[in-house]
């Protein structure tokens, strides 16, 4: 048979993440690269006691970042204010202002989730490290910070460095521009984001993208995330590109 | 020792003036958000930046208008980006690659205290309670230079500059250079120690000293910030 | 108890053949050199694989024409492929990436010796003194699943199955199933040990037992082997 | 002033690569990606006890190995029988065949040369570190085997790894198919092989290509490696694509 990773609905595409899961969230931040209908299906399947991880923890609103004017995000938000996140690890798990928090930052005030904050780029690196096959890794990134406390430190060429361990997921919900039949994704721009080394670093890796195409009509030379770190793509279909 | 009236500190944009005369032809620069993104308006003649953003694009170009803003075409701060001859674009890995392996010539980033030492605190501020470290710790650490742009003071009237930095760290040791609305220091010499080179117009060493809280050596050479 | 006539050792085809069997729909498969490389020659019907190379390229097709050979369009080893439809090319650690961060579901591999515990020696000839490592310890290593397809006996006659490899390791415990000219064995069980699931026609498990340089237990289910 | 990577010719461009420096030399084995003028360059300069990195020492001649036919390839061999190497650390350091060896092999039998073999996927992953400022990361690969002699070992979840290092280098002379003057490459199909890697973890990166366009271009989707690792770009010329 033809390999076909196609699923014809968001919610299929989602139905067995279970309570008590590890989730990517794809993009940077803003609009572009964030796997907007799979986090609505995910908020509607209503799956509990999740543990997200990415760049962000959703944004405020609306403070503009990366979004069409006027518009309110749909991000992460919508899974906190569902109550179905326990724990979030993030770089950048709060509003840039200080005086329009976000939701993810209410339910922390409230105790109602745990947090655990990484460097982008240790996050980054930890994530592509459990892609790869590396267990753990050193980095002089976050030495002799709070965020390095109770870890293991090593000096090399005089540096004091962090071993920092890989990061997986059960599942990675992604959103990439085209993806063919295999499961070969392409995207565009900025929006490759940690899509790319999330897509490498889950058990199950599903992609919403603008558009589906067959075999061969992607580039060879484009895929940016080779079918083989793809387990499920499912298409935008008439909502196409967009932040919604 | 005057200590000038409050108003003849420098403004933002004076001090992005002063931190980009540090850039040299050719070099890889990664702006921070704030007084940091202004320097770009001052590049000297003649020099030719490549800009890096974490979000994936190097030789980035202007921002675009709102109304063309592409959700693919974005910078670290989420501002949307024209797109210029020459830009590339790759994954967080590849972005942080960049940075952590030394690939950046120089950064410039704000800073809640600088230390005597060039430790950074940038990330976190306490009376928050929780913080966006973002890719800040990686920079402080990855760049191979790394300047501060800031005010002198905050807000409360208190020195930025301090012996020991009393709010979270993003780094140690890191920091090269000091540029604030009222003086310029360098962080330098075997045991790092601040080495005040420039006053703004209307300071002098001990004005400096007087809104500083950490010790520092003067200049034999001290003048007037050079904007030119 | 009767050892067959050496010329009842299955051909390298037959061998390939039998591996081929392996083959589930929609697996990731890494071809080793020379046996190996034939499997693909008998995927079963209704079963489609994504090939990878070590040389960059994901869902690589068949060889090229010597004539149309493009030098940027290679397979591990360095043979010229054609393009196909769904191709991806990335590069070295990339390739190794999908290797070492278990994508492969399952590699085929030559082998110099593999022990009862399924430990591999494959990449070093201590008669030469020098040898190629390749991506030999990566595949091992990072395959879901390792099937050694080989002969036998090596060319002095010695059986290449050991209680313990004498040759260099290419890594410990990796091996799961092992094809040879004569018999098919998995390498089972707690304390892993090796299994013997089909002879060859015209062997039987006291005829393999006098070839085989290692203990071995005998399925209940012994078979002869079946290639369709 | 523009930025301008471009060195007019294949002399300039190594012509300050000293006696003893550390030297990557991309491609995979083949023909392409391979930096033949580059390697021609180098061994017109003279330079002398070179230390060579790469997945290869060079091929027999002639095993075709990514050669077309009847052609005899440019490669290491020629900087080896000039005496100029004096260690290669390599994945695939003599030919494949046991009959017809290479120059390295011949070198190395002879006591000239000292060899450091590495498995291919950690050889790629410590150059990927070096660029990625990771001083060091564990790989279960090679453990319990003559590679990982004398190397620190360390279990995660059960699996012994071995402590690797990043491997720099002082020069990396590479091979795209089109760069731009700002020193952006794009390569050709299984062409990026080692030099993306390399491109990152060298002081001095040259790289040899078959075209130099001008900014913009090369698509921005289409740069596999980009200016900030590149500091020489060298035309071939009327040489264009091709294997020598």
């Amino acid at each position: 048979m033809p390999i076909d990773k196609t699923v014809p609905t968001f919610e299929e595409a989602v139905a067995d993440i279970p309570d008590g899961a590890t989730v990517f969230i794809g993009g940077f931040g803003g609009a572009g690269g964030m796997p907007h209908r799979l986090m609505l299906a995910l908020r509607d399947l209503g799956s509990k006691s999740l543990t997200i991880a990415g760049n962000t923890a959703g944004i405020a609103v609306p403070t503009g970042f990366g979004w069409p004017a006027g518009e309110e995000p749909i991000d992460h938000a919508i899974l906190v204010e569902n109550g179905q996140i326990a724990k979030v690890i993030a770089s950048f798990p709060v509003s840039g202002s200080v005086s329009r928090k976000n939701a993810f930052e209410l339910a922390f005030e409230r105790g109602e989730i745990e947090l655990e904050v990484v460097p982008q780029g240790t996050l980054v690196e930890r994530m592509r490290a459990a892609g790869a096959g590396i267990p753990a890794f050193y980095t002089p990134t976050g030495a002799g910070t709070d965020l390095a406390a109770g870890k293991e430190t090593r000096e090399f060429d005089g540096i004091e460095c962090v071993l920092e361990t890989a990061l997986r997921a059960d599942f990675a919900l992604i959103r990439g521009a085209v993806a063919d039949r295999l499961g070969n994704i392409t995207y565009s721009g900025t929006s490759r984001s940690f899509n790319v080394a999330m897509a490498a670093a889950a058990e199950i890796t599903i992609s919403e993208v603008d558009e589906i195409v067959e075999p061969g009509e992607i580039d060879p030379e484009r895929v940016d995330t080779p079918a083989i770190y793809v387990d499920r793509v499912v298409a935008r279909g008439a909502q196409g590109k967009g932040s919604r | 020792m005057t200590i000038p009236d409050p108003a003849s500190r420098l403004d933002r944009e004076v001090i992005a003036m002063r931190v980009a005369r540090e850039f040299r032809d050719g070099d890889v620069v990664n702006l921070g958000i704030g007084i940091p993104t202004l320097c770009s308006d001052f590049v000297p003649p003649g020099v030719q930046l490549l800009y890096h953003s974490e979000s994936g694009v190097l030789n980035c170009g202007p921002l675009a208008d709102e109304a063309d803003g592409d959700i693919d075409l974005i910078n670290a701060g989420g501002q949307f980006l024209q797109a210029v001859p020459g830009m590339s674009f790759f994954d967080s890995a590849e972005a942080f690659a960049m940075i952590r392996g030394g690939h950046i010539d120089l950064t410039v980033l704000g800073a809640l205290q600088v230390s005597a030492r060039g430790d950074l605190a940038n990330w976190f501020l306490p009376s928050r309670g929780v913080g966006n470290v973002g890719g800040a710790m990686d920079l402080a650490v990855g760049a191979k230079r790394v300047i501060v742009a800031m005010e002198h003071s905050d807000r409360e009237g208190d020195s930025k500059i301090v012996s020991e930095c009393t709010f979270p760290l993003t780094a140690m040791r890191c920091v090269s250079l000091i540029v604030t609305d009222v003086a310029v220091f360098e962080v330098t010499g075997r045991n790092r120690g601040l080495w005040l080179i420039e006053v703004a117009p209307g300071w002098d060493a001990d004005a400096v000293g007087s809104v500083t809280a950490a010790d520092f050596a003067v200049s034999d050479e001290l003048k007037e910030i050079e904007l030119l």
